[in-house]
Protein backbone atom coordinates (compact mmCIF):
# COMPACT_ATOMS: atom_id res chain seq x y z
CA UNK A 1 0.00 0.00 0.00
CA UNK A 2 1.11 3.42 -1.07
CA UNK A 3 0.25 6.72 0.87
CA UNK A 4 -1.12 9.53 -1.36
CA UNK A 5 -1.93 13.22 -1.19
CA UNK A 6 -4.26 15.19 -3.03
CA UNK A 7 -4.52 18.77 -3.02
CA UNK A 8 -7.00 21.32 -4.15
CA UNK A 9 -9.90 20.27 -6.69
CA UNK A 10 -7.85 17.00 -6.67
CA UNK A 11 -8.67 16.84 -2.79
CA UNK A 12 -12.39 18.04 -3.67
CA UNK A 13 -12.95 15.36 -6.88
CA UNK A 14 -11.84 12.62 -4.68
CA UNK A 15 -13.83 13.57 -1.45
CA UNK A 16 -10.33 13.36 0.50
CA UNK A 17 -7.41 14.53 1.14
CA UNK A 18 -5.36 11.36 2.19
CA UNK A 19 -5.53 8.14 1.33
CA UNK A 20 -3.78 4.84 0.92
CA UNK A 21 -3.70 2.49 -2.16
CA UNK A 22 -2.09 -0.64 -3.62
CA UNK A 23 0.29 -0.34 -6.14
CA UNK A 24 4.39 -0.85 -6.49
CA UNK A 25 4.67 2.26 -9.14
CA UNK A 26 3.16 5.77 -9.11
CA UNK A 27 1.32 4.98 -12.16
CA UNK A 28 -0.06 2.19 -10.41
CA UNK A 29 -1.26 3.98 -7.59
CA UNK A 30 -2.76 6.70 -9.76
CA UNK A 31 -4.71 3.87 -11.88
CA UNK A 32 -6.56 2.58 -8.25
CA UNK A 33 -7.18 5.84 -7.41
CA UNK A 34 -8.96 6.78 -11.05
CA UNK A 35 -10.84 3.54 -10.03
CA UNK A 36 -11.96 4.75 -6.99
CA UNK A 37 -12.82 8.20 -6.93
CA UNK A 38 -14.36 8.10 -10.71
CA UNK A 39 -13.81 9.66 -14.13
CA UNK A 40 -13.60 13.54 -12.81
CA UNK A 41 -10.72 12.75 -10.69
CA UNK A 42 -9.07 10.74 -13.56
CA UNK A 43 -9.49 14.41 -16.04
CA UNK A 44 -7.90 15.87 -13.17
CA UNK A 45 -5.05 14.06 -12.75
CA UNK A 46 -4.27 14.01 -16.28
CA UNK A 47 -3.56 17.35 -16.38
CA UNK A 48 -1.83 17.48 -13.18
CA UNK A 49 1.84 17.21 -12.15
CA UNK A 50 2.24 14.11 -9.75
CA UNK A 51 5.20 14.41 -7.37
CA UNK A 52 6.84 11.81 -5.29
CA UNK A 53 7.44 13.28 -1.95
CA UNK A 54 8.24 16.76 -2.92
CA UNK A 55 10.09 15.89 -6.36
CA UNK A 56 8.46 15.79 -9.86
CA UNK A 57 7.99 12.44 -11.05
CA UNK A 58 6.59 10.15 -13.99
CA UNK A 59 4.33 7.54 -13.57
CA UNK A 60 6.99 4.32 -13.83
CA UNK A 61 8.76 5.51 -10.48
CA UNK A 62 8.61 2.38 -8.02
CA UNK A 63 7.26 3.29 -4.55
CA UNK A 64 9.51 2.55 -1.56
CA UNK A 65 7.39 1.83 1.96
CA UNK A 66 7.43 5.56 2.45
CA UNK A 67 7.08 7.28 0.05
CA UNK A 68 4.03 9.40 -0.34
CA UNK A 69 2.35 10.20 -4.14
CA UNK A 70 1.18 13.54 -4.48
CA UNK A 71 -1.54 14.92 -7.00
CA UNK A 72 -0.60 18.38 -7.88
CA UNK A 73 -3.74 20.17 -10.08
CA UNK A 74 -3.06 23.54 -11.65
CA UNK A 75 -1.96 26.53 -9.23
CA UNK A 76 -4.11 29.44 -8.70
CA UNK A 77 -2.24 30.63 -5.57
CA UNK A 78 -0.83 34.35 -4.81
CA UNK B 1 5.80 33.87 15.00
CA UNK B 2 9.76 35.21 15.40
CA UNK B 3 11.39 36.46 12.92
CA UNK B 4 14.12 33.58 11.66
CA UNK B 5 17.86 34.00 12.88
CA UNK B 6 19.28 34.97 8.81
CA UNK B 7 17.41 36.89 6.12
CA UNK B 8 15.16 34.83 4.60
CA UNK B 9 11.95 34.27 6.02
CA UNK B 10 9.13 32.24 4.96
CA UNK B 11 5.38 31.34 6.28
CA UNK B 12 2.89 29.76 4.85
CA UNK B 13 0.20 30.18 7.74
CA UNK B 14 -3.53 30.21 8.93
CA UNK B 15 -2.96 34.06 11.10
CA UNK B 16 -3.11 36.93 9.71
CA UNK B 17 -0.41 38.45 7.57
CA UNK B 18 1.34 41.48 9.08
CA UNK B 19 3.08 43.61 6.19
CA UNK B 20 4.36 46.14 8.45
CA UNK B 21 6.16 43.84 10.32
CA UNK B 22 7.63 42.13 7.48
CA UNK B 23 8.47 45.52 6.42
CA UNK B 24 10.18 46.76 9.75
CA UNK B 25 12.22 43.26 9.78
CA UNK B 26 13.63 44.07 6.49
CA UNK B 27 14.20 47.81 7.03
CA UNK B 28 18.61 47.65 7.36
CA UNK B 29 20.99 50.65 7.25
CA UNK B 30 22.45 49.05 4.47
CA UNK B 31 19.35 48.88 2.10
CA UNK B 32 18.33 51.81 0.36
CA UNK B 33 15.10 50.62 -1.27
CA UNK B 34 12.09 47.85 1.01
CA UNK B 35 9.51 46.80 -1.87
CA UNK B 36 6.79 44.92 0.05
CA UNK B 37 4.13 43.49 -2.05
CA UNK B 38 0.39 42.83 -0.45
CA UNK B 39 -1.37 40.62 -2.97
CA UNK B 40 -4.99 40.95 -1.02
CA UNK B 41 -8.02 38.84 -1.46
CA UNK B 42 -10.52 40.77 -3.97
CA UNK B 43 -14.37 40.98 -4.86
CA UNK B 44 -14.30 39.98 -8.26
CA UNK B 45 -13.72 36.87 -9.44
CA UNK B 46 -13.12 34.39 -12.75
CA UNK B 47 -17.05 33.56 -13.25
CA UNK B 48 -18.59 37.06 -12.26
CA UNK B 49 -20.20 35.77 -8.78
CA UNK B 50 -19.49 38.26 -6.09
CA UNK B 51 -17.05 37.00 -4.29
CA UNK B 52 -17.44 37.56 -0.15
CA UNK B 53 -13.86 35.65 0.54
CA UNK B 54 -11.25 33.50 -0.49
CA UNK B 55 -10.04 30.08 0.90
CA UNK B 56 -6.22 28.95 -0.15
CA UNK B 57 -5.84 25.08 0.39
CA UNK B 58 -2.46 23.84 -0.04
CA UNK B 59 0.03 21.12 1.81
CA UNK B 60 1.81 23.50 4.28
CA UNK B 61 4.92 21.46 4.26
CA UNK B 62 5.25 21.61 0.36
CA UNK B 63 4.73 25.13 -0.13
CA UNK B 64 6.92 26.14 2.35
CA UNK B 65 9.94 23.79 0.54
CA UNK B 66 8.69 25.42 -2.69
CA UNK B 67 8.60 29.24 -1.52
CA UNK B 68 12.34 28.71 0.14
CA UNK B 69 13.34 27.62 -3.72
CA UNK B 70 11.51 30.62 -4.41
CA UNK B 71 13.77 32.88 -2.50
CA UNK B 72 16.81 31.15 -3.27
CA UNK B 73 16.54 31.47 -7.27
CA UNK B 74 15.74 35.20 -6.42
CA UNK B 75 18.99 35.53 -4.59
CA UNK B 76 20.56 33.84 -7.13
CA UNK B 77 19.41 36.22 -9.74
CA UNK B 78 20.11 39.29 -7.46
CA UNK B 79 23.07 39.05 -5.33
CA UNK B 80 22.45 42.61 -4.17
CA UNK B 81 19.43 41.38 -2.26
CA UNK B 82 19.57 41.71 1.54
CA UNK B 83 16.01 40.50 3.18
CA UNK B 84 13.60 38.51 1.56
CA UNK B 85 10.44 36.93 3.36
CA UNK B 86 7.40 35.78 1.65
CA UNK B 87 4.18 34.72 3.79
CA UNK B 88 1.08 33.00 2.14
CA UNK B 89 -2.10 32.77 4.46
CA UNK B 90 -4.03 29.61 3.83
CA UNK B 91 -7.48 29.03 4.61
CA UNK B 92 -10.27 31.85 4.76
CA UNK B 93 -9.10 34.87 3.50
CA UNK B 94 -11.64 37.99 3.91
CA UNK B 95 -11.66 40.87 0.96
CA UNK B 96 -9.14 43.45 1.27
CA UNK B 97 -6.93 41.52 3.55
CA UNK B 98 -3.27 40.18 2.13
CA UNK B 99 -3.52 36.27 1.09
CA UNK B 100 0.46 36.80 0.00
CA UNK B 101 3.31 39.69 1.55
CA UNK B 102 6.61 39.33 0.12
CA UNK B 103 9.43 41.83 1.25
CA UNK B 104 12.09 42.45 -0.17
CA UNK B 105 15.16 44.85 0.51
CA UNK B 106 18.26 45.66 -0.85
CA UNK B 107 20.67 48.87 -1.44
CA UNK B 108 19.49 50.01 -4.15
CA UNK B 109 15.78 50.07 -5.83
CA UNK B 110 16.58 48.13 -9.44
CA UNK B 111 16.92 44.85 -7.42
CA UNK B 112 14.37 44.96 -5.11
CA UNK B 113 11.89 46.20 -7.43
CA UNK B 114 12.76 43.24 -9.91
CA UNK B 115 13.08 40.59 -7.38
CA UNK B 116 9.64 41.42 -5.89
CA UNK B 117 7.95 40.48 -9.02
CA UNK B 118 10.07 37.34 -9.52
CA UNK B 119 8.76 36.62 -6.42
CA UNK B 120 5.24 37.19 -6.71
CA UNK B 121 4.98 35.55 -10.58
CA UNK B 122 6.65 32.65 -9.62
CA UNK B 123 4.54 32.10 -6.11
CA UNK B 124 1.38 31.76 -8.82
CA UNK B 125 3.15 29.30 -10.83
CA UNK B 126 5.61 27.42 -8.82
CA UNK B 127 4.19 26.92 -5.48
CA UNK B 128 1.70 24.40 -4.61
CA UNK B 129 -1.23 26.77 -3.48
CA UNK B 130 -5.01 26.47 -4.88
CA UNK B 131 -7.47 29.05 -4.16
CA UNK B 132 -11.75 28.75 -3.65
CA UNK B 133 -13.92 31.57 -4.71
CA UNK B 134 -16.75 32.45 -1.76
CA UNK B 135 -19.73 33.31 -2.38
CA UNK B 136 -23.28 33.48 -0.45
CA UNK B 137 -24.36 29.70 -0.90
CA UNK B 138 -21.53 28.60 -2.73
CA UNK B 139 -17.84 27.98 -3.74
CA UNK B 140 -15.28 27.06 -6.76
CA UNK B 141 -11.80 27.14 -7.44
CA UNK B 142 -10.68 30.08 -9.32
CA UNK B 143 -10.46 29.44 -13.06
CA UNK B 144 -6.94 31.26 -13.16
CA UNK B 145 -5.28 28.02 -12.64
CA UNK B 146 -1.74 27.80 -14.47
CA UNK B 147 0.70 24.80 -15.31
CA UNK B 148 3.08 24.14 -12.15
CA UNK B 149 6.56 24.93 -13.04
CA UNK B 150 9.67 22.97 -12.47
CA UNK B 151 12.63 24.60 -10.82
CA UNK B 152 14.46 24.19 -13.69
CA UNK B 153 12.00 26.09 -15.59
CA UNK B 154 13.08 29.16 -13.20
CA UNK C 1 -2.06 63.66 9.14
CA UNK C 2 -5.85 62.53 8.18
CA UNK C 3 -6.03 60.64 5.12
CA UNK C 4 -7.75 62.51 2.43
CA UNK C 5 -11.40 62.66 0.91
CA UNK C 6 -10.04 61.35 -2.74
CA UNK C 7 -7.78 58.24 -3.75
CA UNK C 8 -4.51 60.39 -3.72
CA UNK C 9 -2.59 61.16 -0.63
CA UNK C 10 0.61 63.75 -1.01
CA UNK C 11 2.49 64.98 2.06
CA UNK C 12 6.12 66.50 2.64
CA UNK C 13 6.47 66.44 6.26
CA UNK C 14 9.12 66.45 9.23
CA UNK C 15 7.07 63.61 10.97
CA UNK C 16 8.08 59.61 10.50
CA UNK C 17 6.43 58.48 7.72
CA UNK C 18 4.37 55.03 8.23
CA UNK C 19 4.41 52.84 5.37
CA UNK C 20 1.92 50.86 7.04
CA UNK C 21 -0.62 53.48 7.11
CA UNK C 22 -0.83 54.15 3.70
CA UNK C 23 -0.17 50.66 2.98
CA UNK C 24 -3.49 49.64 4.74
CA UNK C 25 -5.24 52.82 3.56
CA UNK C 26 -4.77 51.79 0.05
CA UNK C 27 -6.32 47.97 0.70
CA UNK C 28 -9.67 47.98 -1.01
CA UNK C 29 -11.45 45.43 -1.85
CA UNK C 30 -11.62 45.91 -5.57
CA UNK C 31 -7.20 45.74 -5.06
CA UNK C 32 -5.77 42.81 -5.77
CA UNK C 33 -2.16 44.20 -5.51
CA UNK C 34 -0.59 46.73 -2.98
CA UNK C 35 3.18 47.61 -3.85
CA UNK C 36 4.87 50.11 -1.29
CA UNK C 37 7.80 51.31 -1.81
CA UNK C 38 10.03 52.59 1.25
CA UNK C 39 13.15 54.43 -0.07
CA UNK C 40 15.32 54.40 3.33
CA UNK C 41 18.11 56.68 4.37
CA UNK C 42 21.27 54.27 4.09
CA UNK C 43 24.72 54.12 5.70
CA UNK C 44 27.18 54.51 2.63
CA UNK C 45 27.16 58.23 0.67
CA UNK C 46 29.09 59.18 -2.80
CA UNK C 47 32.14 60.37 -0.82
CA UNK C 48 33.23 57.32 1.03
CA UNK C 49 32.46 58.80 4.69
CA UNK C 50 30.47 56.92 7.38
CA UNK C 51 26.44 58.62 7.14
CA UNK C 52 24.91 58.93 10.41
CA UNK C 53 21.91 60.62 8.72
CA UNK C 54 20.41 62.31 6.30
CA UNK C 55 19.02 65.80 5.65
CA UNK C 56 16.40 66.61 3.09
CA UNK C 57 15.56 70.57 2.17
CA UNK C 58 12.31 71.74 -0.17
CA UNK C 59 10.61 74.01 -0.25
CA UNK C 60 7.37 72.02 1.24
CA UNK C 61 4.66 74.12 -1.05
CA UNK C 62 6.60 73.28 -4.29
CA UNK C 63 7.59 69.68 -3.36
CA UNK C 64 3.75 68.99 -3.02
CA UNK C 65 2.84 70.63 -6.22
CA UNK C 66 5.05 68.20 -7.90
CA UNK C 67 4.16 65.00 -6.45
CA UNK C 68 1.06 65.85 -7.10
CA UNK C 69 1.64 66.18 -10.77
CA UNK C 70 3.68 62.98 -10.64
CA UNK C 71 0.38 61.28 -9.27
CA UNK C 72 -1.72 62.43 -11.99
CA UNK C 73 1.04 61.49 -14.84
CA UNK C 74 0.88 57.76 -13.39
CA UNK C 75 -3.34 58.22 -13.23
CA UNK C 76 -3.16 59.24 -17.28
CA UNK C 77 -0.52 55.91 -17.96
CA UNK C 78 -2.04 53.20 -15.94
CA UNK C 79 -5.54 54.15 -15.65
CA UNK C 80 -6.73 51.03 -13.46
CA UNK C 81 -4.78 53.00 -10.52
CA UNK C 82 -7.31 53.09 -7.62
CA UNK C 83 -4.93 54.41 -4.26
CA UNK C 84 -2.16 56.39 -4.95
CA UNK C 85 0.09 58.04 -1.96
CA UNK C 86 3.67 59.46 -1.83
CA UNK C 87 4.91 60.86 1.50
CA UNK C 88 8.53 62.27 1.90
CA UNK C 89 10.16 63.46 5.11
CA UNK C 90 12.16 66.52 4.96
CA UNK C 91 15.11 67.52 7.76
CA UNK C 92 16.99 64.39 9.23
CA UNK C 93 16.21 61.41 8.76
CA UNK C 94 18.04 58.37 10.93
CA UNK C 95 19.44 55.31 8.99
CA UNK C 96 16.90 52.66 8.65
CA UNK C 97 14.22 55.24 8.61
CA UNK C 98 12.20 56.12 5.18
CA UNK C 99 12.92 59.43 3.67
CA UNK C 100 9.90 58.41 0.50
CA UNK C 101 6.95 56.15 1.07
CA UNK C 102 5.25 55.02 -1.91
CA UNK C 103 2.04 52.82 -1.76
CA UNK C 104 0.00 52.07 -5.30
CA UNK C 105 -2.86 49.95 -5.22
CA UNK C 106 -4.93 48.39 -8.23
CA UNK C 107 -6.98 45.51 -9.36
CA UNK C 108 -4.18 43.32 -11.27
CA UNK C 109 -0.03 43.82 -9.97
CA UNK C 110 1.78 45.07 -12.86
CA UNK C 111 0.05 48.17 -13.16
CA UNK C 112 0.82 48.65 -9.44
CA UNK C 113 4.46 47.72 -9.83
CA UNK C 114 4.86 49.71 -13.12
CA UNK C 115 3.19 53.20 -11.41
CA UNK C 116 5.41 52.61 -8.43
CA UNK C 117 8.20 52.65 -10.20
CA UNK C 118 7.81 55.29 -12.48
CA UNK C 119 6.85 56.92 -9.21
CA UNK C 120 10.09 56.88 -7.47
CA UNK C 121 11.87 57.76 -10.50
CA UNK C 122 10.27 60.64 -11.19
CA UNK C 123 10.74 61.91 -7.86
CA UNK C 124 14.01 61.43 -8.07
CA UNK C 125 14.36 63.45 -11.32
CA UNK C 126 11.10 65.79 -11.41
CA UNK C 127 10.38 66.89 -7.30
CA UNK C 128 12.66 69.63 -5.84
CA UNK C 129 14.10 67.79 -3.34
CA UNK C 130 17.91 67.96 -2.05
CA UNK C 131 19.59 65.18 0.33
CA UNK C 132 22.52 66.38 2.73
CA UNK C 133 24.63 63.64 4.50
CA UNK C 134 25.42 64.17 7.26
CA UNK C 135 28.14 62.76 9.59
CA UNK C 136 30.75 62.83 12.66
CA UNK C 137 31.62 66.53 12.20
CA UNK C 138 30.49 67.62 8.52
CA UNK C 139 27.73 66.87 6.08
CA UNK C 140 27.38 67.89 2.07
CA UNK C 141 25.08 67.81 -0.75
CA UNK C 142 24.91 64.28 -2.16
CA UNK C 143 27.05 63.89 -5.39
CA UNK C 144 23.86 62.00 -7.38
CA UNK C 145 22.04 65.13 -8.08
CA UNK C 146 20.01 64.78 -11.42
CA UNK C 147 18.60 67.72 -13.57
CA UNK C 148 15.14 68.39 -12.35
CA UNK C 149 12.85 67.43 -15.25
CA UNK C 150 9.82 69.27 -16.62
CA UNK C 151 6.35 68.18 -16.57
CA UNK C 152 6.51 67.37 -20.28
CA UNK C 153 9.31 65.51 -20.26
CA UNK C 154 7.62 62.84 -18.43
CA UNK D 1 12.58 93.99 -5.71
CA UNK D 2 11.60 90.70 -5.66
CA UNK D 3 11.73 88.40 -3.72
CA UNK D 4 14.14 85.00 -4.48
CA UNK D 5 13.66 81.64 -3.05
CA UNK D 6 17.07 79.44 -2.67
CA UNK D 7 17.16 75.82 -2.17
CA UNK D 8 19.39 72.94 -1.01
CA UNK D 9 22.89 73.66 -2.79
CA UNK D 10 21.99 77.38 -3.77
CA UNK D 11 20.63 78.15 -0.13
CA UNK D 12 24.04 76.91 1.04
CA UNK D 13 25.80 78.96 -1.58
CA UNK D 14 24.28 81.81 -0.72
CA UNK D 15 24.02 81.82 2.86
CA UNK D 16 20.52 82.02 3.14
CA UNK D 17 16.96 81.07 1.95
CA UNK D 18 15.01 84.07 1.48
CA UNK D 19 16.06 87.07 -0.37
CA UNK D 20 15.10 90.71 -1.94
CA UNK D 21 16.80 92.16 -4.63
CA UNK D 22 16.39 94.49 -7.67
CA UNK D 23 15.41 93.55 -11.19
CA UNK D 24 12.65 94.10 -13.11
CA UNK D 25 13.44 91.05 -14.98
CA UNK D 26 14.39 86.99 -13.98
CA UNK D 27 17.83 87.42 -15.45
CA UNK D 28 18.34 91.00 -13.63
CA UNK D 29 17.63 89.65 -10.16
CA UNK D 30 19.60 86.62 -10.82
CA UNK D 31 22.62 89.09 -12.08
CA UNK D 32 21.72 91.06 -8.22
CA UNK D 33 21.70 87.63 -6.42
CA UNK D 34 25.45 86.78 -8.08
CA UNK D 35 26.61 90.14 -7.44
CA UNK D 36 25.89 89.22 -3.60
CA UNK D 37 26.33 86.33 -3.26
CA UNK D 38 29.68 85.59 -5.07
CA UNK D 39 31.52 83.44 -7.76
CA UNK D 40 30.48 79.54 -6.17
CA UNK D 41 26.75 81.06 -6.23
CA UNK D 42 26.92 81.92 -10.22
CA UNK D 43 28.27 78.75 -10.40
CA UNK D 44 25.71 76.78 -9.13
CA UNK D 45 23.04 79.12 -10.91
CA UNK D 46 24.40 78.46 -14.49
CA UNK D 47 23.71 74.25 -13.29
CA UNK D 48 20.07 74.88 -12.11
CA UNK D 49 16.84 75.57 -13.11
CA UNK D 50 14.83 78.91 -12.61
CA UNK D 51 11.22 79.26 -12.06
CA UNK D 52 9.15 82.57 -11.38
CA UNK D 53 6.41 81.42 -8.55
CA UNK D 54 5.95 77.25 -9.85
CA UNK D 55 6.56 77.34 -13.66
CA UNK D 56 10.13 77.00 -15.51
CA UNK D 57 10.48 80.40 -17.16
CA UNK D 58 13.73 81.90 -19.08
CA UNK D 59 15.47 84.75 -17.98
CA UNK D 60 14.18 87.62 -19.88
CA UNK D 61 10.46 86.64 -18.06
CA UNK D 62 9.21 90.03 -16.46
CA UNK D 63 8.61 90.40 -12.89
CA UNK D 64 4.99 91.56 -11.36
CA UNK D 65 4.73 92.42 -7.62
CA UNK D 66 4.37 89.46 -5.79
CA UNK D 67 6.30 87.19 -8.02
CA UNK D 68 9.14 84.74 -6.58
CA UNK D 69 11.99 84.04 -8.51
CA UNK D 70 13.16 80.37 -7.18
CA UNK D 71 16.44 78.79 -7.92
CA UNK D 72 16.60 75.07 -8.66
CA UNK D 73 19.76 72.90 -8.51
CA UNK D 74 19.79 69.61 -9.69
CA UNK D 75 18.09 67.14 -7.39
CA UNK D 76 18.99 64.00 -5.26
CA UNK D 77 15.87 63.60 -2.99
CA UNK D 78 14.16 59.98 -2.32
Amino acid sequence: MARILLLGPARDAAGRRHDELPGRTVGEVLDAAVARYGTDFGAIVRVSQIWLNAEVVGVDEALGPHDEVVVLPPVSGG
Amino acid sequence: MNPPDGDDWISVTEASLSAQRLTSWASRPDCGAVVTFCGTARNSSTNGRLIEALEYDTSVELAELRLGQVVAVARAKWPELVAVAIHHRVGLVNLGEPAVVIVVSSPHRQAAYDASRFCIDTVKSFVPMWKREVWEGGSAWSEEAQDLLRLEDL
